[in-house]
Protein backbone atom coordinates (compact mmCIF):
# COMPACT_ATOMS: atom_id res chain seq x y z
CA UNK A 1 0.00 0.00 0.00
CA UNK A 2 0.99 3.15 -0.64
CA UNK A 3 0.20 6.26 1.63
CA UNK A 4 -0.20 9.59 -0.21
CA UNK A 5 -0.92 12.61 1.75
CA UNK A 6 -2.23 16.14 0.76
CA UNK A 7 -1.75 19.37 2.30
CA UNK A 8 -3.29 23.10 2.19
CA UNK A 9 -4.75 23.71 -1.16
CA UNK A 10 -4.41 20.63 -2.69
CA UNK A 11 -5.83 18.59 -0.17
CA UNK A 12 -9.11 20.84 -0.09
CA UNK A 13 -9.16 20.49 -3.18
CA UNK A 14 -9.10 16.17 -3.20
CA UNK A 15 -11.40 16.47 -0.31
CA UNK A 16 -9.17 14.19 2.33
CA UNK A 17 -5.24 14.94 3.69
CA UNK A 18 -4.29 11.03 3.15
CA UNK A 19 -5.48 8.12 0.53
CA UNK A 20 -4.14 5.11 0.24
CA UNK A 21 -3.15 3.38 -3.50
CA UNK A 22 -2.56 -0.37 -3.61
CA UNK A 23 0.84 -1.16 -4.66
CA UNK A 24 1.66 -3.31 -7.18
CA UNK A 25 5.73 -4.48 -8.31
CA UNK A 26 7.14 -2.57 -10.85
CA UNK A 27 5.07 0.67 -9.22
CA UNK A 28 6.76 4.29 -10.57
CA UNK A 29 5.59 7.52 -8.96
CA UNK A 30 3.91 8.16 -12.51
CA UNK A 31 1.69 5.42 -11.95
CA UNK A 32 0.50 6.88 -8.60
CA UNK A 33 0.01 10.57 -10.08
CA UNK A 34 -1.32 9.44 -13.16
CA UNK A 35 -4.57 7.44 -10.81
CA UNK A 36 -4.54 10.00 -8.65
CA UNK A 37 -5.12 12.77 -11.41
CA UNK A 38 -7.73 11.19 -13.00
CA UNK A 39 -10.01 10.76 -10.33
CA UNK A 40 -9.04 14.29 -8.81
CA UNK A 41 -8.13 16.72 -11.88
CA UNK A 42 -8.67 19.71 -10.28
CA UNK A 43 -6.34 19.06 -7.73
CA UNK A 44 -3.60 18.14 -10.08
CA UNK A 45 -4.07 21.91 -11.57
CA UNK A 46 -1.89 23.36 -8.84
CA UNK A 47 0.15 20.59 -8.13
CA UNK A 48 4.12 21.48 -8.51
CA UNK A 49 5.70 19.18 -6.28
CA UNK A 50 5.93 15.39 -5.62
CA UNK A 51 7.76 14.62 -2.45
CA UNK A 52 8.46 10.37 -1.68
CA UNK A 53 9.65 9.69 2.25
CA UNK A 54 10.06 13.21 2.88
CA UNK A 55 12.70 14.15 0.29
CA UNK A 56 12.09 16.41 -2.96
CA UNK A 57 11.17 13.98 -6.23
CA UNK A 58 11.26 15.47 -9.68
CA UNK A 59 11.62 12.54 -11.54
CA UNK A 60 8.83 10.80 -12.16
CA UNK A 61 10.03 7.45 -13.34
CA UNK A 62 11.20 6.65 -9.73
CA UNK A 63 10.46 3.39 -8.89
CA UNK A 64 8.70 2.59 -5.39
CA UNK A 65 8.75 0.36 -2.24
CA UNK A 66 5.59 -0.86 -0.93
CA UNK A 67 4.56 1.89 1.73
CA UNK A 68 6.37 4.52 0.20
CA UNK A 69 4.78 8.10 1.72
CA UNK A 70 4.20 9.75 -1.56
CA UNK A 71 2.85 14.00 -1.50
CA UNK A 72 1.86 15.74 -3.97
CA UNK A 73 2.50 19.79 -3.13
CA UNK A 74 1.14 23.31 -4.51
CA UNK A 75 3.29 26.17 -4.53
CA UNK A 76 4.72 26.46 -0.78
CA UNK A 77 3.34 29.79 0.94
CA UNK A 78 4.65 29.55 4.28
CA UNK A 79 7.03 32.68 6.32
CA UNK B 1 17.23 24.69 25.63
CA UNK B 2 14.48 24.21 22.81
CA UNK B 3 15.69 22.82 19.61
CA UNK B 4 17.44 25.66 17.02
CA UNK B 5 14.89 24.45 14.38
CA UNK B 6 11.07 24.02 15.03
CA UNK B 7 7.57 23.85 13.91
CA UNK B 8 5.57 24.50 16.52
CA UNK B 9 1.38 26.43 17.57
CA UNK B 10 2.68 28.35 20.63
CA UNK B 11 3.61 32.06 20.18
CA UNK B 12 8.28 32.53 20.46
CA UNK B 13 9.83 34.44 22.58
CA UNK B 14 12.59 36.86 20.53
CA UNK B 15 14.40 37.31 23.80
CA UNK B 16 14.78 33.36 24.47
CA UNK B 17 15.44 32.87 21.57
CA UNK B 18 18.15 35.32 20.96
CA UNK B 19 19.79 34.28 24.13
CA UNK B 20 19.25 30.71 23.19
CA UNK B 21 21.66 32.15 19.71
CA UNK B 22 23.63 33.60 22.32
CA UNK B 23 24.87 30.45 24.57
CA UNK B 24 26.60 28.96 21.48
CA UNK B 25 29.30 32.05 21.11
CA UNK B 26 30.98 34.42 22.82
CA UNK B 27 32.64 35.91 19.47
CA UNK B 28 29.01 36.70 18.21
CA UNK B 29 29.35 40.29 17.27
CA UNK B 30 25.73 40.43 15.13
CA UNK B 31 22.64 39.00 15.46
CA UNK B 32 20.47 39.79 12.19
CA UNK B 33 16.65 38.47 12.92
CA UNK B 34 13.24 38.36 10.66
CA UNK B 35 10.25 37.87 12.43
CA UNK B 36 6.76 37.64 9.67
CA UNK B 37 3.43 39.04 11.21
CA UNK B 38 -0.23 37.85 10.14
CA UNK B 39 -1.33 41.33 8.25
CA UNK B 40 -4.53 42.69 8.63
CA UNK B 41 -4.92 43.45 5.28
CA UNK B 42 -3.65 41.65 1.86
CA UNK B 43 -4.60 42.89 -1.35
CA UNK B 44 -7.19 44.50 -1.04
CA UNK B 45 -8.51 42.28 1.97
CA UNK B 46 -9.18 42.88 5.75
CA UNK B 47 -7.75 39.74 7.01
CA UNK B 48 -8.85 37.98 10.37
CA UNK B 49 -6.46 35.42 10.68
CA UNK B 50 -4.14 33.64 8.73
CA UNK B 51 -4.37 29.47 9.07
CA UNK B 52 -1.22 27.19 8.22
CA UNK B 53 -1.05 23.59 6.97
CA UNK B 54 2.46 22.06 6.67
CA UNK B 55 3.69 18.58 6.00
CA UNK B 56 5.30 18.68 9.42
CA UNK B 57 8.70 16.15 9.07
CA UNK B 58 9.72 17.14 5.78
CA UNK B 59 8.93 20.94 6.90
CA UNK B 60 11.32 20.50 9.81
CA UNK B 61 14.18 18.65 7.90
CA UNK B 62 13.99 21.20 5.10
CA UNK B 63 14.20 24.00 7.96
CA UNK B 64 17.28 21.76 9.11
CA UNK B 65 18.74 21.42 5.65
CA UNK B 66 18.42 25.52 5.19
CA UNK B 67 20.09 26.04 8.65
CA UNK B 68 23.02 23.71 7.50
CA UNK B 69 23.68 25.56 4.13
CA UNK B 70 23.94 29.07 5.82
CA UNK B 71 26.13 28.18 8.59
CA UNK B 72 28.44 27.09 5.94
CA UNK B 73 28.05 29.38 2.88
CA UNK B 74 27.75 33.01 5.45
CA UNK B 75 30.16 31.00 8.45
CA UNK B 76 27.52 31.59 10.66
CA UNK B 77 28.63 31.00 14.64
CA UNK B 78 24.63 30.06 15.06
CA UNK B 79 21.34 30.32 13.26
CA UNK B 80 17.72 29.23 14.43
CA UNK B 81 14.56 29.08 12.92
CA UNK B 82 10.83 28.42 13.96
CA UNK B 83 7.68 28.81 12.35
CA UNK B 84 4.34 28.56 13.66
CA UNK B 85 1.01 26.61 12.27
CA UNK B 86 -2.25 26.51 13.19
CA UNK B 87 -4.47 29.62 13.34
CA UNK B 88 -2.83 33.17 13.68
CA UNK B 89 -4.90 36.01 14.76
CA UNK B 90 -3.75 39.35 12.89
CA UNK B 91 -0.71 41.56 14.05
CA UNK B 92 0.75 37.73 15.43
CA UNK B 93 4.10 36.63 14.89
CA UNK B 94 4.47 33.57 12.14
CA UNK B 95 7.74 32.84 11.55
CA UNK B 96 11.47 33.84 13.50
CA UNK B 97 14.51 33.52 11.87
CA UNK B 98 17.87 34.43 13.53
CA UNK B 99 21.59 34.52 12.09
CA UNK B 100 24.72 35.04 14.30
CA UNK B 101 28.30 35.75 13.16
CA UNK B 102 31.18 37.74 14.13
CA UNK B 103 30.31 40.21 12.24
CA UNK B 104 27.24 42.06 10.88
CA UNK B 105 26.91 41.89 7.42
CA UNK B 106 27.03 37.88 7.09
CA UNK B 107 24.57 37.53 9.82
CA UNK B 108 22.09 40.32 7.52
CA UNK B 109 22.76 38.32 4.37
CA UNK B 110 22.21 35.10 6.18
CA UNK B 111 18.94 36.05 7.27
CA UNK B 112 17.86 37.55 3.96
CA UNK B 113 18.85 34.45 2.67
CA UNK B 114 17.29 32.14 5.01
CA UNK B 115 13.80 34.00 5.11
CA UNK B 116 13.79 33.72 1.00
CA UNK B 117 14.73 30.46 0.99
CA UNK B 118 12.59 28.97 3.50
CA UNK B 119 10.00 30.62 1.31
CA UNK B 120 10.96 28.70 -2.00
CA UNK B 121 11.46 25.32 -0.65
CA UNK B 122 9.72 24.85 3.14
CA UNK B 123 6.00 23.04 2.61
CA UNK B 124 4.36 25.23 4.72
CA UNK B 125 0.85 26.60 2.64
CA UNK B 126 -1.39 29.73 4.65
CA UNK B 127 -4.81 30.32 4.05
CA UNK B 128 -6.41 34.20 5.13
CA UNK B 129 -9.41 34.23 6.59
CA UNK B 130 -11.49 37.30 5.46
CA UNK B 131 -15.31 38.12 6.32
CA UNK B 132 -15.92 37.24 2.53
CA UNK B 133 -14.37 33.88 2.90
CA UNK B 134 -11.37 31.87 3.10
CA UNK B 135 -8.70 31.76 -0.19
CA UNK B 136 -5.28 29.64 0.20
CA UNK B 137 -2.42 31.97 -0.48
CA UNK B 138 -1.09 31.86 -3.77
CA UNK B 139 2.71 32.71 -4.00
CA UNK B 140 3.85 35.14 -6.69
CA UNK B 141 6.17 33.08 -8.67
CA UNK C 1 5.87 53.61 25.79
CA UNK C 2 9.59 54.04 25.58
CA UNK C 3 11.07 56.53 22.63
CA UNK C 4 11.53 54.46 19.18
CA UNK C 5 15.25 56.36 19.33
CA UNK C 6 17.20 56.25 22.45
CA UNK C 7 20.54 55.98 24.26
CA UNK C 8 20.68 54.14 28.06
CA UNK C 9 22.86 52.18 30.58
CA UNK C 10 20.52 49.65 31.08
CA UNK C 11 19.59 46.72 28.71
CA UNK C 12 16.71 45.78 26.76
CA UNK C 13 14.17 43.36 25.66
CA UNK C 14 14.10 42.32 22.10
CA UNK C 15 10.18 41.30 22.92
CA UNK C 16 9.54 44.87 24.34
CA UNK C 17 10.68 46.68 21.42
CA UNK C 18 8.90 44.17 19.13
CA UNK C 19 5.86 44.77 20.70
CA UNK C 20 6.36 48.40 20.67
CA UNK C 21 7.33 48.40 16.86
CA UNK C 22 4.25 46.47 16.10
CA UNK C 23 1.65 48.36 17.97
CA UNK C 24 2.14 51.60 15.71
CA UNK C 25 0.93 49.14 12.56
CA UNK C 26 -0.98 46.22 11.74
CA UNK C 27 -0.22 45.94 8.79
CA UNK C 28 3.17 45.02 9.23
CA UNK C 29 4.12 41.65 7.40
CA UNK C 30 8.39 41.90 8.11
CA UNK C 31 10.02 42.96 10.71
CA UNK C 32 13.90 42.65 10.78
CA UNK C 33 16.22 43.27 13.55
CA UNK C 34 19.80 43.89 13.67
CA UNK C 35 21.71 43.50 17.57
CA UNK C 36 24.91 44.21 17.81
CA UNK C 37 26.89 42.17 20.98
CA UNK C 38 30.18 42.42 22.75
CA UNK C 39 32.95 40.25 21.73
CA UNK C 40 34.80 38.51 23.91
CA UNK C 41 37.88 38.41 21.40
CA UNK C 42 39.05 41.51 19.04
CA UNK C 43 42.13 41.51 16.41
CA UNK C 44 43.86 38.69 18.63
CA UNK C 45 42.79 39.60 22.09
CA UNK C 46 40.71 38.89 24.78
CA UNK C 47 38.09 41.91 25.69
CA UNK C 48 37.22 41.40 28.58
CA UNK C 49 34.40 44.34 28.81
CA UNK C 50 33.70 47.84 26.08
CA UNK C 51 33.57 50.76 27.62
CA UNK C 52 31.22 53.51 25.58
CA UNK C 53 31.41 57.07 25.64
CA UNK C 54 28.80 59.48 23.47
CA UNK C 55 28.11 62.46 22.72
CA UNK C 56 24.48 61.96 24.11
CA UNK C 57 22.52 64.70 22.62
CA UNK C 58 23.56 64.57 19.48
CA UNK C 59 24.14 60.80 18.94
CA UNK C 60 19.78 60.85 19.66
CA UNK C 61 19.25 64.07 17.38
CA UNK C 62 21.71 61.62 14.60
CA UNK C 63 19.99 58.74 15.52
CA UNK C 64 16.58 60.29 14.88
CA UNK C 65 17.65 61.52 11.68
CA UNK C 66 18.51 58.25 10.40
CA UNK C 67 15.26 56.55 11.52
CA UNK C 68 13.42 59.58 9.98
CA UNK C 69 15.72 58.94 6.60
CA UNK C 70 15.30 55.62 6.49
CA UNK C 71 11.41 55.67 7.02
CA UNK C 72 10.83 57.33 3.88
CA UNK C 73 13.48 55.84 1.63
CA UNK C 74 12.33 52.37 2.53
CA UNK C 75 8.79 53.03 3.08
CA UNK C 76 8.94 51.80 6.68
CA UNK C 77 5.71 51.65 8.46
CA UNK C 78 8.06 52.23 11.93
CA UNK C 79 11.65 51.86 12.57
CA UNK C 80 13.27 51.41 16.74
CA UNK C 81 16.93 52.38 17.54
CA UNK C 82 18.34 51.85 21.01
CA UNK C 83 22.38 52.02 22.04
CA UNK C 84 23.69 51.33 25.48
CA UNK C 85 27.00 53.63 27.11
CA UNK C 86 28.98 52.74 29.58
CA UNK C 87 30.45 49.34 30.46
CA UNK C 88 29.38 46.08 28.79
CA UNK C 89 30.26 42.69 29.45
CA UNK C 90 31.34 40.07 27.12
CA UNK C 91 28.70 38.35 25.40
CA UNK C 92 25.90 41.41 26.48
CA UNK C 93 23.97 43.38 24.05
CA UNK C 94 25.33 46.91 23.21
CA UNK C 95 22.87 47.96 20.20
CA UNK C 96 19.18 47.38 18.50
CA UNK C 97 17.68 48.35 14.68
CA UNK C 98 14.45 47.45 14.36
CA UNK C 99 12.61 47.72 10.71
CA UNK C 100 8.92 47.04 9.88
CA UNK C 101 7.17 47.25 7.08
CA UNK C 102 4.44 46.07 4.70
CA UNK C 103 7.15 43.05 2.80
CA UNK C 104 9.77 41.70 4.00
CA UNK C 105 12.71 43.09 1.78
CA UNK C 106 12.30 46.93 2.66
CA UNK C 107 12.54 45.82 6.46
CA UNK C 108 15.43 43.92 5.77
CA UNK C 109 17.28 46.37 3.05
CA UNK C 110 16.45 49.16 6.22
CA UNK C 111 17.86 47.52 8.89
CA UNK C 112 20.98 47.12 7.03
CA UNK C 113 20.98 50.10 6.15
CA UNK C 114 20.32 51.62 9.45
CA UNK C 115 23.51 49.79 10.79
CA UNK C 116 25.62 50.50 8.29
CA UNK C 117 25.04 54.65 8.64
CA UNK C 118 24.81 54.50 13.05
CA UNK C 119 28.54 53.26 12.48
CA UNK C 120 28.99 56.02 10.29
CA UNK C 121 27.34 59.15 11.53
CA UNK C 122 26.68 58.99 15.48
CA UNK C 123 28.94 59.79 17.94
CA UNK C 124 29.58 57.06 20.01
CA UNK C 125 33.23 55.67 20.68
CA UNK C 126 33.98 52.04 22.24
CA UNK C 127 36.97 51.05 23.98
CA UNK C 128 37.77 47.68 24.69
CA UNK C 129 39.22 46.37 27.94
CA UNK C 130 41.40 43.74 27.91
CA UNK C 131 43.89 41.79 30.28
CA UNK C 132 46.91 43.92 28.98
CA UNK C 133 45.03 47.10 29.26
CA UNK C 134 42.51 49.55 27.62
CA UNK C 135 42.65 50.61 23.96
CA UNK C 136 40.30 53.35 21.97
CA UNK C 137 38.83 50.84 19.49
CA UNK C 138 39.59 52.76 15.89
CA UNK C 139 37.31 51.61 12.92
CA UNK C 140 38.38 50.72 9.75
CA UNK C 141 38.05 53.55 7.26
CA UNK D 1 33.14 81.59 26.09
CA UNK D 2 33.06 79.23 23.85
CA UNK D 3 32.30 75.51 25.73
CA UNK D 4 34.66 72.80 24.29
CA UNK D 5 33.64 68.98 24.60
CA UNK D 6 36.10 66.46 24.02
CA UNK D 7 35.06 62.29 24.00
CA UNK D 8 36.33 58.70 23.66
CA UNK D 9 39.94 59.14 22.72
CA UNK D 10 40.33 62.75 22.09
CA UNK D 11 38.85 63.34 25.39
CA UNK D 12 41.20 60.52 26.87
CA UNK D 13 44.31 62.61 24.71
CA UNK D 14 43.45 66.29 25.85
CA UNK D 15 43.02 64.88 29.79
CA UNK D 16 39.88 66.71 30.29
CA UNK D 17 36.27 66.54 28.79
CA UNK D 18 35.52 70.11 28.46
CA UNK D 19 37.14 73.09 28.28
CA UNK D 20 36.39 76.68 27.77
CA UNK D 21 37.79 79.45 25.40
CA UNK D 22 37.62 82.58 25.46
CA UNK D 23 34.90 84.64 23.01
CA UNK D 24 35.73 87.32 21.34
CA UNK D 25 34.25 89.20 18.60
CA UNK D 26 34.29 88.24 14.92
CA UNK D 27 35.22 84.61 15.83
CA UNK D 28 35.61 81.76 13.57
CA UNK D 29 35.99 77.67 14.38
CA UNK D 30 39.08 77.70 12.62
CA UNK D 31 40.42 79.74 15.69
CA UNK D 32 38.93 77.77 18.53
CA UNK D 33 40.63 74.73 16.70
CA UNK D 34 43.78 76.23 16.60
CA UNK D 35 44.13 77.42 19.91
CA UNK D 36 43.65 73.86 20.90
CA UNK D 37 45.64 72.08 18.68
CA UNK D 38 48.36 74.09 19.82
CA UNK D 39 47.42 72.92 23.29
CA UNK D 40 46.85 69.13 22.84
CA UNK D 41 48.78 68.42 19.17
CA UNK D 42 48.32 64.76 19.91
CA UNK D 43 44.56 64.73 20.42
CA UNK D 44 43.94 66.66 17.73
CA UNK D 45 46.02 64.25 15.20
CA UNK D 46 43.08 62.21 15.61
CA UNK D 47 40.22 64.58 15.10
CA UNK D 48 38.37 64.16 12.02
CA UNK D 49 35.15 65.56 12.89
CA UNK D 50 34.02 69.25 14.23
CA UNK D 51 30.52 69.77 16.03
CA UNK D 52 28.38 73.55 16.62
CA UNK D 53 25.71 73.14 18.81
CA UNK D 54 25.33 69.48 17.78
CA UNK D 55 24.96 69.87 14.23
CA UNK D 56 28.17 68.55 12.04
CA UNK D 57 30.30 71.40 10.77
CA UNK D 58 32.60 70.89 7.52
CA UNK D 59 33.78 74.93 7.21
CA UNK D 60 35.93 76.16 9.31
CA UNK D 61 35.20 79.30 8.72
CA UNK D 62 32.05 79.52 9.95
CA UNK D 63 31.37 81.88 12.62
CA UNK D 64 30.75 81.00 15.92
CA UNK D 65 28.60 83.04 18.26
CA UNK D 66 29.22 83.62 22.47
CA UNK D 67 28.43 81.00 24.38
CA UNK D 68 27.91 77.87 21.66
CA UNK D 69 29.00 74.49 22.13
CA UNK D 70 31.99 73.08 19.86
CA UNK D 71 33.06 69.75 19.73
CA UNK D 72 36.06 68.14 18.29
CA UNK D 73 35.52 64.48 17.53
CA UNK D 74 37.33 61.44 15.80
CA UNK D 75 36.52 58.51 13.93
CA UNK D 76 33.33 56.74 15.45
CA UNK D 77 33.48 53.34 16.81
CA UNK D 78 29.55 52.68 17.75
CA UNK D 79 27.15 50.48 17.11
Amino acid sequence: MIKVLFFGPVAERVGASEVQVKFHAGMILQDVRAHLQALHPEAFEIVCFAAVNGAHIHDMSLPLADYSEVVFMSRFSGG
Amino acid sequence: MKDAVRIQQEDFSQDEEIKALQASSKRMGGIATFIGCARDFSEGREVTEISFDAYGSMAVAEMNKLRDEAMTRFGLLDARIVHRVGVIGAGEQIVFIAAGAEHRAPALQACHWLIDELKQCVPIWKKEVTPQGDAWVTPHP
